[in-house]
């Protein structure tokens, strides 16, 4: 599988994805500078977590407005499968890509703890490696994780199986809802489950270092799917 | 000519930071606020001289990037 | 000479922080009044925070040599060998005053200062530690002290993409008035690339690059070292903004420069800013300096020199460069959108001048400066011992459940789960021991050797007994770094205390210092960097002796830290060292 | 009553977000903005109807939580 990783200045967490996909599919992500329109011929194109040009304005406004992302949105409409994890999720969303938006923690604080996800849809090219309503544990990082969408949007991407994880009970010390998310939404898809965006880090567990290695199912999931 | 941009959370759109708000100033003594909501103000100095073609220009900058409709209002007001 | 001011009052003088005698001294040294920007610049170069006027005495004492030290105190950071080409680059600084001015910015702009303080070094930012004094939990100041620290530190690092490991925090009723935000940073950079401040070439390029220079903190570093009073609140603007976006991308910009071999020497601009940056960076150099204030990136219009030299604007660097490679680096710095300037060059005359609109704005010798720097043998007593405890005078402890419960439960050993989980602790994917546990530990590269890091001190043990306290804030880190399966292998150190000018705080500072050393000494961990804050005091009430130790540790495989958690029943649980 | 705070940072304070702003702004082809500052607006329903006392208790509101005068500046706007 070849993947590309984009590179927003305030991008952080790009060598964590890299790593866990070089890890899953043995072969090194190309990395795309925001300020280039151009994306190599990829199965998977990758937005890393991070504070894109310092979450200013809006986490991810500024990222999805970026030269790239007219590329990325491109290729996502003739059908590239592309991955947005935090800041990526945030900024896919910001591009209309992926339906709703992600407020501010309810809590108004940053929160990095572990959490449990419940997988939602297993009949995706992301998640085929999950069992039907397997949870799993993954560490999230984010001060705008609280995922909102008005009712009406909410029984689309109901309906549509577009809802890829939840919060679940489990691994938390405290609630399982880490950020007061609708609906203890996590990740969503697009229409056609070609789109991923969810707040935790899956790139984070990969590593037996990392205290589990739940992440690896989604990447290796990934890779069974788009080799 | 100088814009001011409201931009305000849709109605029906949680606000933490204005519940924050509301219940600090509630632990503060201040009883008396039913409600408070919290927006961004953004103020723009710009090169346009005519209201009408500044206005079009900023409602554009809104729809763009300063609001994210999904989930913002936001209202314009210019001044010379 | 262009003229700044007509007249150079004894008020004036004054309110620049420099005693009579300390005037007589520049007027010896300048042959002539100075002007106020030259004034300005004697000001914050002879102030405690820049000179250590009242410590220095006593830092000598402290053993700063081993076979694994690369550079020792003096620099930017300290920088420790770890084998196999690498280096652990570390530091340790205060920002104290600020965080309870504004403690959001406060203590966010700390964090933003110590990190330039390694990567200026050469070193990529991998831990950030912290260490916190708050006051009471119920004075009304602390909820609000501490929640917005938190938010500041978590703030600035989350953002900046470093993670946040470890740290300690303790409430007592002495930093009601003044609260302690104390961040240390470990980098890591290979040995042979590692930058000093030195500035050497006559004709070499003086580049400023980073955030423009507006009117921030002006006045800051002398703040910094200026015992508190009821007024305080009223120096407010002195606060600065942080803006973590632009140092991330200051750090990548610069380790991309510093991968080319076109840096002769660099330096971040801290307090002082602009002033104390060239300064030092000519000063090491044994160089002059010429500056044109004009070419400096301005955010505000209007702004004088004086203003220029003493902004403490954050998120700038100066280096110098070699000559002809100022194309090849501006294109580095405009990738990352960060300003660029040349705006000077180094000379043989070992004098700063600074040019502005065409005229010489200060002309002042840099040696004779830095070598007449105050430093006092301040006056101190030594600290009483306490009188002993007489155990008849506490109650027969109850059930031995309880009192746990009771301990657990209060401020000083509560968990701190709600703090760190503000932090990100895991970016850059190498965390290997989360906060709370001993210490922090991270992976180097793709392992196996890890790094460990802590923060220790316990102030009680130091006010009650001076020299045993600052041995144990030793003992403690060190214990924490074994805990965790590490070699301890140097520290840096944060010495807050209370107006030197006292004989009883200097008599902490001196029995603290000579523990601390003692403590080094015997366990073979020297101190290769460190930070002084005095006057922590607030309406002539000191805090408590506050030596604050970071130590850092090396371990040969991260797959074998043990972790805090007891693993299964039926193990055995052993107490050693008892 | 309603009331509206604007809480915008003093003159001469950075203001990351506004700088964000200009340039993303400019990098979207505006070209005209010659400065974006980016503040707060909090909008306040209040028991209170008459206007002195609203804006009294507005004043007081701001100067205690809603404006960090370290900072920042702050103005109200009363509506009936
Ligand atoms: N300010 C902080 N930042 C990060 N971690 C912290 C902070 N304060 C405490 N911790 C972590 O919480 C744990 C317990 O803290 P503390 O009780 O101060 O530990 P100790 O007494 O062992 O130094 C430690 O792992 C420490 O690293």
């Amino acid at each position: 599988m070849k993947s590309a990783v984009v590179v927003f200045p305030g991008t952080n967490r790009d060598k964590d994805m890299v790593r866990a996909l070089e890890g899953a599919s043995g072969q090194s992500p190309a990395l795309v500078w925001h300020k280039h329109s151009e994306i190599p011929k990829v199965d998977l194109i990758v937005l890393p977590g991070g504070f894109a040009h310092g979450d200013y304005l809006r986490a991810g406004a500024m990222a999805a407005r970026s030269p790239v992302m007219r590329e990325v949105v491109a290729r996502a409409e003739s059908g590239v499968p592309v991955l947005g994890v935090c800041n990526g999720f945030q900024a896919l969303t910001e591009a209309g890509l992926l339906p709703g938006a992600l407020l501010r923690n309810a809590d108004l604080r940053f929160v990095c703890r572990t959490v449990t996800l419940r997988v939602e849809n297993t009949q995706t090219l992301f998640t085929g490696r999950f069992a039907a309503g397997e949870t799993f544990d993954t560490p999230v990082a984010h001060m705008d994780g609280n995922y909102f969408i008005d009712d009406e949007g909410h029984r689309r991407i109901a309906g549509n199986d577009q809802i890829a994880f939840r919060y679940a009970d489990g691994a938390a010390a405290g609630p399982a809802n880490p950020n007061g998310a609708l609906d203890d939404i996590a990740g969503v898809f697009n229409e056609t489950k070609t789109v991923l965006g969810l707040m935790p880090h899956p790139e984070d567990a990969t590593d037996p270092l990392h205290g589990g290695t739940d992440g690896r199912k989604l990447f290796d999931g990934i890779v069974e799917a788009l080799s | 000519m100088k814009a001011r941009v409201h931009v305000t959370l849709k109605p029906g759109v949680l606000d933490p930071q204005g519940k924050a708000i509301e219940h600090a100033l509630d632990t503060l003594g201040f009883s008396g606020v039913e409600e408070a909501r919290q927006g961004k103000l953004i103020e723009l100095d710009l090169a346009e001289s005519d209201p009408e073609r500044a206005r079009a220009q900023v409602e554009e900058m809104c729809r763009k990037l300063l609001a994210n409709t999904v989930i913002e209002n936001y209202a314009i007001e210019l001044e010379a | 000479m262009t003229e700044i001011i007509a007249e150079i009052t004894p008020d004036i003088v004054a309110e620049h922080g420099l005693s009579a005698e300390e005037y007589q001294k520049v007027l010896e040294i300048m042959g002539r009044v100075p002007n106020l920007v030259e004034l300005g610049i004697f000001s914050v170069m002879w102030s405690e925070h820049c000179s250590y006027k009242s410590s220095k005495r006593w830092l000598k004492t402290l053993p700063t040599d081993g076979a694994q030290v690369i550079q020792g105190p003096g620099e930017n950071a300290g920088v420790v060998d770890l084998g196999e080409g690498l280096a652990a680059i570390f530091k340790i600084e205060s920002h104290n005053h600020p965080s309870f001015i504004e403690p959001y910015q406060g203590a966010a702009t700390g964090v933003g200062g110590i990190l330039r303080d390694v990567f200026t070094m050469g070193a990529r930012p991998v831990m950030n530690l912290n260490a916190l004094r708050f006051g009471a939990p119920d004075h009304p100041k602390t909820r609000h002290l501490l929640a917005g620290v938190v938010a500041g530190i978590g703030g600035y690092g989350n953002c900046v993409g470093v993670p946040t490991v470890a740290g300690e925090v303790n409430f007592h009723p002495a930093y009601n008035g003044n609260i302690l935000v104390n961040a240390m940073t470990v980098g890591l950079a290979p040995t042979d690339r590692i930058f000093y401040a030195k500035a050497v070439g006559a004709g070499n390029p003086v580049v400023y690059v980073g955030s423009k220079t507006g009117r921030d903190g002006i006045h800051g570093a002398t703040m910094a070292s200026a015992e508190f009073g009821a007024d305080s609140e009223e120096k407010r603007p002195t606060v600065q903004v942080g803006d973590p976006f632009t140092e991330k991308l200051l750090i990548e910009a610069c380790l991309e420069l510093m991968a080319t071999d076109a840096i002769v020497g660099i330096q971040d601009m801290g307090a002082a800013g602009l002033t104390s940056s060239s300064f030092e960076m000519a000063s090491k150099g044994g160089m002059g300096v010429e500056l044109e204030l004009d070419r400096v990136p301005l955010r505000e219009v209007g702004m004088t020199p004086y203003e220029i030299m003493l902004s403490e604007s954050q998120e700038r660097m100066l280096m110098v460069l070699k000559p002809g490679r100022e194309a090849e680096a501006r294109a580095i710095f405009e990738k990352w959108d960060l300003d660029f300037a040349v705006i000077g060059s180094l000379t043989e005359t070992g004098r700063m001048v600074l040019r502005w609109h065409g005229g010489v704005v200060a002309d002042l010798p840099i040696d004779p400066l830095a070598e007449a720097a105050p430093e006092y043998d301040r006056p101190w007593e030594p600290v009483e011992p306490p009188a002993a405890l007489d155990e008849a005078n506490f109650p027969e402890e109850g059930d031995p459940l309880d009192s746990l419960e009771r301990l657990l439960a209060t401020p000083d050993l509560a968990s701190r789960r709600w703090i760190w989980e503000q932090y990100d602790h895991l970016v850059m994917g190498d965390t290997v021991e989360r906060p709370g546990g001993d210490a922090g530990v991270i992976r180097i590269g793709d392992g196996p050797k890890g790094l460990a890091a802590t923060t220790d001190c316990t102030p009680r043990y130091c006010l009650a007994d001076p020299k045993t306290g600052g041995a144990q804030a030793v003992a403690e880190a060190w214990r924490n770094l074994n805990a965790v399966g590490a070699l301890p292998l140097a520290v840096t150190n944060n010495l807050n205390f209370g107006n030197p000018e006292k004989p009883q705080i200097m008599g902490q500072i001196v029995g603290c210092v000579e523990g601390m050393a003692e403590a080094c000494r015997a366990l073979g961990t020297p101190v290769v960097s460190g930070n002084v804050s005095l006057y922590n005091e607030t309406d002539g009430q000191a805090i408590l002796p506050t030596p604050v130790i970071g130590g850092v540790g090396l371990l040969p495989d991260v797959a074998l830290v043990p972790g805090i958690g007891f693993r299964g029943e039926g193990e055995e649980i052993l107490v050693i060292g008892w």
